[in-house]
């Protein structure tokens, strides 16, 4: 059991690892298919993750939701652009290293900030061995988080009119 | 209830002076002139018959205002304010006059910001709850900066803007102190007041006091001015139109000496006193220094403005004299200035609507074309520089003999500024109505005779005889 | 209350008001009959006070006007009243002030009858003559100094009367400024006397300086010492308006003026006024020994030093101008030795003859078309034998000469110099030495403007009017004879008779030498001078040109005290007022405001409009602020 | 403890009632929808919104009385909410009207904006009332999705996609900060309901402090950067000046009331400020905006540019009433606060509207992008009520008697003062003094250009008052400020 | 089941959040920019899970629920506004975006 503890335990590090790498050729890829194609490693990742944490139904979402439904709606932008094969003019390239080290050097600071403080708390947590399943999941949404489901469907309604607003086509039909 | 009709009706007047302006062209002028005149009767007549002669402070109404802040609608007379109120009801009719022919464009609109200017000075000289004096001082703010940056002269929108923020931030400070000594009263009574005569009864400790003080102080000196932060104020005189800067000098600088003596002095005693040497510094430093900037001044205005700041040191210096014969000093000083100013205000306004230009260079030898102009002139240059029998030595005579007993040192030092009052008195003189005659100008006519006349008899007679003014105690 | 005095002032007053007011409607004959009858009523109000006072008991009288204010001070207060005091010493004044200012009126009005602004200037001329009666009659110093300040400003509008003339602006600018100084001295005088007695009433100090004195006996040092200063101070005052040193400049220059004016004020009364306020004050003086040496040398020296100036001068005015100078040193130098009665002796035979040489002087200028240089004059004896006779009668009195009005006043100065305590044989030698310039400037004068051949071509105008001879006529009588005059103010300065005065044994010589020095100078300027008097014999009249060495222009400009000053004070007042003349307290307000635009430009350029700066920003400032919580 | 699950009823009718407002504008939002199937027309859809809005404005100021409610455990209502929420809705009733002149002006169909305005609404009203980090997330997002739907509305605007752009990147990274500060904050105490205890070992445990500091600091940053608080204020110029102008005015003032009072209710709420750093954190923040902010807007020609700088030293000034908070004082930390906020939406709306309907009236009364301060010349002159409510407007917002901006004014510096926190005190003077040099200079403009008093043609010089009700609106804003500002304990009474 | 510290969840959070945020700030094509938005919440949702797991709560897995939501609105208006800056500038270049400054 104890190799056992160890290989799961090795396994969130494993998968946080790609979760990492996949991100960082996310980030710096120039290609926005493959960037994309990362972008769904990573979020395959982090599913694997969240199983491993306990969280079975967030993994489930993850992977339906964020790398199913989100990532799509990317890969159609990408083909509605016909930037799939080749970087056209229309994608600017990343030349700008000096930019990226700027980025870099902020980030990596900030991190550290980060790191060192998390350190620094001293947090004597682990995570829980129990499992929260989608039913006390869906307990807690249809419960005292109701109200936020709610909210959040008119969220996505405002996403939605944001979206079409901005989406639809430039034809004027005249006052109406 | 007098005397708020009195503001009301002032604020009435002005907005029907700017509606009528549009119907009937020239109309704004008349009704301005009659209701300030009808106003002031009101006025003295209210004075006069009152059972009580104001010696101490005469509550007049209290009304509730913001009651979260337990903050009044209170107002209150006594004799100080009565004089500051008779020299401001004085020179707005001057003011009136003076604007005549001078404002062509935006008639009512601009007699409407006189008139509600002169109602805010009112307030000022009134209000009893600090909070109400705020509001006041802030008030009468707003339409003399419309007055100076709208009717002023080429550089009128940087002028109007310096005046104002030198006072805001001032006076800004003088908020925060009206908020501490408030919420020190609560601490003291368990009971926030904004109320003035409250404020008198506190035992303030000189450790926080001293800070109160200053904070008031800072607005005062502001508005005095003082040197250094006295800046504001020759470009303001500068820019503004005649009237403005006859209200400027002849008023608006008043409440800055007002309010040294009522919230400053009244109120913090022992801090006052023990800042009395820093302020006598100030007051002397203006003295001379206003002196001798006024020297070097090439435009008419500008050069009575700095006198201006050399003689509010001498009010500065009474006031932290502590004694009753400076503070009489400081009063007929601060009547005396207001008519002279104004008088030379009015002069340079003349000489503008003439020539169409304040430099001193421009002028010269206007005496042979314009003798009695030229005769004004020297008699308000005479009342500048303390022309015995003129009111304004009576005022410096009585704050030098009252601080000279204090302090010796600061008063022979500010006595050097009549030196140098005499001089840039003989350099406005003399450059503008000596020398020879660069051109010819037209002598005064009617109007401003009227106007030069007044102010000089005026002068005159509270020079012949002080007791005029003296014979008040001023809450001593 | 006297009517008569306190009206005294009204009659000019009412004058100058009707001049003013109504000048321009006014033909000359009317201006000169209102300016000049005012004076002569004046004057005839001042004999008759005059002849009242004499027959007083204390021969002291007022006349209480109005009350002007209350002064409080620590220990109580004082009232300050509009209050006419006439004593002996104020009826000499006002007998001066009104006789004499009513001839120079009579004949000033005939010889600025042709002036456009003649009523102008006859109603300062009134004008004037009002506030030298409140001077000299006023019973406070407050009073006294509005007076003072009156005078001032008239001798002020007197010298700029020609205000066309820049040189004529700034000679009034400058005598205006100048007697200030010496004003505002005075002025903390009087707040240190009020401080010290609470009185400002002059007799009054008077007896409380002399309690003070007597009570203390010399053991109150501080107020032994305010009495040093308050006498120190109104000296200041009175150097300032009597023109001696080291604030004598302003008088040549004063000359500017109609010479109607130089005669009334800058001779006969204004400058003089000085001396009247050290008479009047003497209780004070009295008390400060020092000071009182400081009078007599200050006197003194000024009067060297005017002699000298005036042997240099071109203009006859100017020459003029140094001899009042003098001869107001002369007056201190009497003031400061104790002679009080010969000072003020002094003061009005000087009044007499001054105005005299100055009319005369103004009769002659005008006859030859305004000018005024002396070397351009010459051979006026044979052209104006009128004119040139009065001004010998000035001359001889001036310098003193047996027998004169001068001779009896400065004969009383000198007589009593040698053995006073403040004064003392030093001073005695100068006023010898000064008798002696006196005469010596005087001769070269008269040689070169009266004797040897004319030196200008224009024939010369003459303003043939018996009024205008009468007034001369009139001051030449009182030149001669004014010595004869008998003025007793033992009353006024009694307290001087109290003081026990050392006796120093006085040199048998000493009256022999007085009486002969005018004469040695006399006979020293008739050889000297010998070109100035016969250069119409030699016939090289186009030599006669005034020695322009460098020593001699230096004595001419005063001595360089202007040259002085103006480095020591005026220079750096200007270039101080220059250098700040934007004023930089305001420009470091301002350097505030520009700062805060600095930072507006600058940190414009932070927001540059690309997104991912600010979110780079965003993550910055995070960033600062987890390192700042860090630390 | 995490939140109960109970089975119990989890609405009664009292909590309805409590959050009807919010409700009646989430209903109105959905019956829009089915209005939009039914028929599309301008007109309808407008009168629908202001109807429901005006509903809900009606119902809420029933609750202003009302005594505190939790609904759930996200929502809280109480008066302090009600009163912000009505401040909501009365600023998006008045950016409803400015819109409809605004859409007018341009031939598209607008039924998105006006459900996206509701939606903004419900948003600001999900934010004033929460209670919960969730329902403080949410609500912070439908803001941010609905305006940024609004921001880039224009589409035919320069600016549109810029100003989008920048305001969903910007706004989506602020939410992104803000949750990372959730859930660290999460991970330490293990509730997100504001009204929870938090355990007292992040006071007494140094490191776990600095954590949880850490996380407070990412949240608070996501909050500030939408209150435009420097050094998160950025976006805040470029987007004021790229939006419509309605759009604007309901970012200045819908989302900030919505954000400060949450950000007030968490943090009084939960005792933050007794964290040394945190303190530190709000200071730097509010010194840095009061100087920058004014310091920015000086030379501006761009007024809404201007505004914008402006609002972020506003957002400095009010920031101080929270740092000086005390739990004694906190009726007055409120009481404060809202007032402030009503002064400042007053003076904002004020001031925004009176540019709408300068824009609808520019060139040749075409529709006029950018309103730059030459745009003010003359405006006295020329309509006289416009510029008067402009004037009211800056002097509120420079602080100045007569207007409700100086009472603000005057409760800071009472706050400030009774906590002798005198350097704020100093750098809102300066900040003050500074303001006025832009401020009065926009005032000084209006007065430019004199016209005689004859001059007969000014009625055609000058554009023509718009229609009747926003002439209506002008005079009752102006009405509103003059008698709030002098009386001010008319809205006290709803704060007290 | 496991036995992660929390802090070592927190780092993989920070880290990823981090990355995101390069992205973000270092590229100047959008898509990426909001890619890598999507990197950073999906971060913060690791960080909501970890904690909900520590504290044996659904209320991190809720929230990660709403994060997703939020997700996808987002990037919904994302790339509406991408398609009409294609259209508008035919770029996506980020920094083509900056009229609007000073």
């Amino acid at each position: 059991m104890l190799a056992n503890f160890a290989s799961i335990d090795s396994l969130f590090y494993l998968a946080g690892l790609v979760a990492v790498i996949a991100s960082l050729k996310v980030v710096t890829g120039n290609n926005t298919v493959h960037a994309l194609l990362y972008l769904v490693v990573s979020l395959l990742a982090v599913a694997v993750c969240f199983y491993l944490m306990g969280a079975p139904f967030a993994a489930g979402l993850e992977v339906i939701v964020y790398a199913g439904a989100i990532l799509v709606l990317f890969v159609f932008a990408v083909l509605m652009f016909g930037l799939g094969a080749d970087e056209t003019a229309n994608a600017p390239q990343n030349k700008n290293v000096a930019n990226m080290f700027g980025a870099m050097f902020l980030a990596f600071a900030l991190l550290i900030e980060i790191v060192i403080i998390i350190n620094n708390a001293d947090l004597q947590q682990n995570l829980q061995a129990n499992v929260i399943d989608s039913k006390a999941v869906g307990i807690m949404l249809y419960g005292p988080y109701l109200l936020a489901v709610e909210i959040a469907s008119f969220l996505l309604l405002a996403g939605l009119l944001a979206g079409y607003h901005y989406a639809k086509p430039d034809v004027t039909r005249g006052p109406l | 209830m007098t005397l708020t009709c009195i503001m009301l009706a002032l604020l009435f007047a002005g907005g029907s002076a700017w509606r009528a302006e549009n119907h009937w062209q020239g109309s704004a002028k008349w009704l301005a002139l009659i209701a300030l005149a009808l106003l002031a009767t009101v006025f003295a007549v209210f004075v006069m018959s009152a059972s009580n002669d104001f010696a101490q402070l005469q509550v007049l109404s209290r009304v509730s205002w913001i009651e979260s802040f337990n903050i009044e609608y209170s107002i209150a007379l006594d004799q100080l304010s009565i004089v500051l109120i008779t020299l401001t009801w004085l020179l707005a009719i001057i003011c009136v006059l003076v604007s005549w022919y001078e404002i062509q464009s935006n008639v009512g609109f601009y007699y409407f910001n006189l008139l509600l200017t002169i109602a805010g000075i009112i307030g000022v000289f009134v209000a009893v709850d600090m909070f109400l004096f705020f509001f006041f001082w802030e008030v009468m703010l707003l339409p003399m900066t419309a007055i100076i940056a709208i009717w002023g002269h080429e550089n009128r929108q940087f002028a109007a803007l310096k005046f104002f923020i030198f006072t805001q931030v001032s006076s800004l400070l003088m908020l925060v102190a009206i908020i501490g000594t408030g919420y020190f009263h609560l601490m003291q009574t368990g009971q926030l007041s904004f109320y003035y005569p409250d404020w008198l009864l506190l035992d303030i400790p000189l450790s926080i006091s001293q800070y109160l003080m200053f904070g008031f102080f800072i607005a005062f000196a502001v508005k005095l001015p003082s040197v250094p932060v006295h800046s504001w104020l020759p470009d303001a005189h500068t820019q503004a139109p005649t009237a403005g800067s006859v209200l400027l000098a002849g008023v608006l600088l008043k409440t800055g000496a007002y309010g040294l003596i009522r919230f400053v002095i009244f109120l913090f005693p022992q801090a006052s006193l023990q800042f009395a040497p820093i302020a006598a510094t100030l007051a002397v430093v203006s003295i001379v220094y206003g002196a001798k900037m006024a020297f070097a001044q090439q435009d008419f205005k500008r050069l009575v403005a700095y006198s201006s700041i050399s003689h509010m040191g001498f009010v500065m210096l009474a006031l932290f004299a502590f004694n009753s014969t400076a503070y009489q000093g400081a009063i007929v000083t601060l009547v005396a200035h207001g008519l002279s100013s104004a008088a030379l205000f009015s002069l340079a306004g003349m000489i503008y609507q003439r020539i169409h230009s304040r430099n001193l260079t421009d002028m010269g030898g206007f005496w042979q074309s314009a003798p009695r102009m030229g005769g004004f002139a020297l008699a308000f240059a005479g009342a500048a520089f303390g022309l015995p029998g003129l009111a304004n030595f009576i005022g410096e005579f009585f704050s030098l003999v009252g601080a000279f007993q204090v302090m010796p040192a600061f008063t022979i030092i500010a006595a050097l500024g009549l030196i140098g009052s005499a001089i840039y008195g003989m350099v406005l003189f003399q450059t503008s109505f000596q020398g020879a005659a660069k051109q010819d100008i037209i002598d005064l006519q009617l109007r401003e005779l009227l106007i030069c006349g007044s102010l000089l008899l005026m002068l005159l007679a509270i020079g012949l005889y002080p007791t005029l003014l003296l014979k008040f105690s001023f809450g001593v | 209350m006297n009517v008569l005095l306190a009206s005294l002032p009204f009659y000019p007053f009412v004058s100058f008001l009707l001049l003013i007011f109504f000048g321009k409607r006014l033909s000359w004959r009317l201006a000169a009959t209102i300016s000049v009858s005012s004076m002569a009523i004046s004057a005839l109000v001042s004999a008759i006070l005059l002849f009242e006072l004499s027959v007083t008991k204390n021969q002291v009288m007022t006349a209480n006007l109005w009350h002007w204010f209350e002064l409080s001070y620590a220990m109580g207060s004082s009232d300050v009243n509009v209050r006419f005091y006439l004593d002996g010493l104020s009826a000499v004044m006002i007998s001066v002030v009104t006789g004499v200012g009513f001839l120079i009126h009579l004949f000033a009005a005939i010889y600025m009858k042709s002036d456009v602004n003649f009523s102008r200037f006859m109603a300062y001329m009134n004008l004037f003559i009002v506030a030298m009666l409140i001077l000299v009659l006023a019973d406070n110093l407050v009073l006294l100094y509005l007076g003072w300040e009156g005078v001032g400003l008239c001798s002020f509008l007197l010298i700029g009367f020609w205000y066309q003339e820049q040189s004529n602006v700034l000679a009034a600018r400058k005598a205006f400024i100048v007697t200030r100084i010496g004003d505002t001295s005075m002025a903390i005088g009087l707040l240190l006397l009020f401080n010290s007695f609470g009185q400002l009433n002059i007799e009054a100090v008077t007896l409380l300086a002399e309690q003070a004195n007597s009570l203390s006996a010399g053991t109150n040092a501080e107020s032994a010492d305010n009495i040093y200063w308050i006498a120190l101070l109104l000296l200041g005052g009175a150097v300032g308006k009597s023109a001696q040193l080291p604030l004598q400049t302003w008088l040549p220059d004063a000359m500017a003026g109609p010479t109607p004016v130089s005669a009334l004020i800058h001779a006969a009364t204004m400058v003089t006024a000085g001396v009247y306020l050290i008479a009047r004050m003497h209780g004070i003086f009295l008390l400060a020994p020092e000071v009182m040496n400081y009078v007599a040398w200050l006197g003194a020296l000024t009067l060297l030093l005017a002699g000298i100036a005036a042997l240099a001068q071109t203009d006859i005015k100017r020459v003029l101008a140094y001899s009042t100078m003098s001869q107001i040193g002369y007056m201190m130098l009497a003031l400061g030795a104790g002679a009080w009665t010969a000072g003020v002796f002094h003061l009005m035979t000087h009044a007499f003859f001054k105005a005299l040489l100055f009319l005369t002087a103004g009769a002659v200028i005008y006859a030859l078309h305004h000018q005024q240089n002396l070397f351009k004059m010459g051979g006026l004896l044979k052209k104006l034998p009128f004119e040139s006779s009065l001004f010998i009668i000035g001359l001889i009195c001036l310098m003193a000469l047996p027998g004169t009005s001068g001779f009896f006043s400065k004969e009383a100065i000198i007589a009593q110099l040698w053995s006073s305590d403040t004064a003392g044989p030093m001073l005695w030698w100068c006023a010898i030495l000064g008798a002696l310039l006196t005469s010596i400037y005087s001769c070269r004068l008269f040689f070169l403007g009266f004797l040897g051949k004319a030196r200008f071509n224009e024939n010369v105008q003459l303003k043939k009017s018996s009024l205008l001879r009468t007034s001369l006529i009139i001051l030449a009588l009182l030149s001669l004879f004014g010595g004869l005059i008998p003025l007793d103010l033992t009353l006024v300065f009694s307290s001087v008779m109290n003081l026990p005065l050392a006796q120093l044994t006085e040199p048998t010589w000493l009256h022999t030498v007085a009486i002969i020095t005018p004469f040695i100078g006399m006979v020293f300027s008739w050889f000297y001078f010998k070109s100035y008097r016969i250069s119409h014999l030699a016939g090289k009249e186009h030599i006669l040109q005034p020695n322009n060495g460098r020593f001699v222009v230096f004595c001419r400009q005063g001595l360089g005290f202007d040259g002085l000053y103006k480095k020591l004070f005026i220079m750096p007042y200007q270039w101080l007022a220059q250098i700040n003349k934007n004023d930089i307290f305001d420009q470091i307000i301002m350097l505030n405001a520009w700062y805060v635009g600095l930072w507006h430009d600058a940190l414009v350029l932070v927001q540059n409009g690309s997104l991912r700066w600010y979110l780079a920003a965003f993550g910055l400032a995070i960033m600062l602020l987890l390192g700042v919580s860090l630390l | 403890m995490a939140i109960a699950s109970n089975t119990q009823a989890l609405f009664t009718m009292s909590m309805v009632a409590a959050i009807l407002p919010q409700l009646i504008v989430a209903f109105g939002a959905t019956l829009a929808l089915l209005l939009v199937a039914w028929r599309r027309s301008q007109r309808t859809i407008a009168i629908f919104t202001s109807v429901v809005l005006g509903m809900s404005l009606l119902v809420n100021m029933r609750l202003l009385t009302m005594p505190a409610m939790q609904v759930t455990q996200l929502l809280k209502v109480d008066g302090y909410s009600s009163f912000a929420f009505s401040l909501i809705l009365i600023s998006a009733l008045v950016a409803l009207r400015m819109s409809h002149s605004f859409l007018k002006a341009h031939t598209e169909v607008h039924d998105e904006y006006y459900l996206l305005l509701l939606l903004m609404v419900l948003g600001g009203g999900v934010l004033v009332t929460s209670d919960h980090y969730a329902s403080l997330f949410l609500g912070f997002e439908l803001l941010s999705i609905s305006l940024v739907g609004l921001v880039g509305y224009h589409r035919e605007s320069v600016y549109s996609v810029e100003s989008g752009f920048k305001y969903l990147i910007l706004s989506a990274t602020a939410s992104s900060f803000m949750l990372l500060g959730i859930a660290f904050i999460y991970s330490v105490t293990g509730n997100m309901s504001f009204s929870a205890a938090i355990p007292n070992v992040i006071y007494h445990q140094q490191g776990l402090g600095v954590f949880f500091q850490l996380g407070l600091l990412l949240f608070v940053s996501g909050i500030v950067f939408k209150l435009s608080i420097a050094p998160f204020h950025f976006w805040t110029p470029d987007v004021y000046q790229g939006s419509p102008t309605p759009v604007t005015m309901l970012m200045a003032t819908v989302s900030k009331v919505a954000m400060f009072v949450v950000l007030l209710q968490c943090i009084v709420a939960q005792r933050y400020l007794l964290l040394e750093n945190f303190q530190l954190f709000l200071l730097s923040f509010a010194i840095t905006s009061m100087l920058l902010g004014n310091v920015m807007a000086l030379k501006q020609q761009h007024l809404k540019r201007l505004l914008a700088y402006s609002s972020i030293a506003h957002m400095g000034y009010l920031l101080i009433v929270i740092i000086v908070a005390s739990a004694q004082g906190l009726a007055f930390t409120w009481q404060s606060t809202l007032f402030y906020l009503a002064a400042y939406i007053v003076a904002n709306l004020s001031i925004f509207m009176v540019i709408a309907l300068l824009q609808l009236q520019g060139n040749n009364g075409l529709y006029q992008e950018d309103i730059t301060r030459d745009d003010l010349h003359g405006l006295f002159w020329r309509t006289p009520s416009y510029a008067l409510l402009m004037i009211l407007g800056l002097l509120s917002l420079a602080g100045i008697p007569l207007t409700m901006g100086f009472i603000g004014k005057f409760y800071i510096l009472t706050q400030a003062t009774l906590a002798h926190a005198w350097w704020l005190i100093a750098t809102l003077i300066v900040g003050s003094g500074i303001a006025l040099g832009y401020y009065l200079p926009l005032i000084f403009k209006m007065f430019e250009g004199r016209s005689k008093a004859s001059d007969k043609t000014k009625a055609t010089l000058g554009p023509k008052v718009g229609r009747r009700i926003d002439k209506l609106l002008v005079y009752s804003f102006i009405l509103l400020g003059l008698v709030l500002g002098i009386l001010p304990d008319i809205i006290n009474q709803f704060i007290g | 089941m496991t036995s992660i510290p929390l802090f070592h969840v927190l780092i993989l959070s920070s880290l990823l959040f981090v990355i995101g945020f390069i992205g973000v700030v270092a590229r100047k094509n959008t898509l990426f920019m909001l890619m890598s938005l999507e990197v950073m919440l999906n971060a913060v949702g690791v960080a909501f899970i970890g904690a909900g797991s520590v504290w044996q709560q659904a209320d991190g897995q809720v929230m990660f629920i709403l994060i997703l939501t939020l997700a996808a609105a987002e990037v919904a208006v994302g790339l509406a506004l991408l398609i009409r800056m294609q259209k508008k500038y035919r770029s996506l270049d980020i920094d083509a975006l900056n009229q609007m400054k000073g």
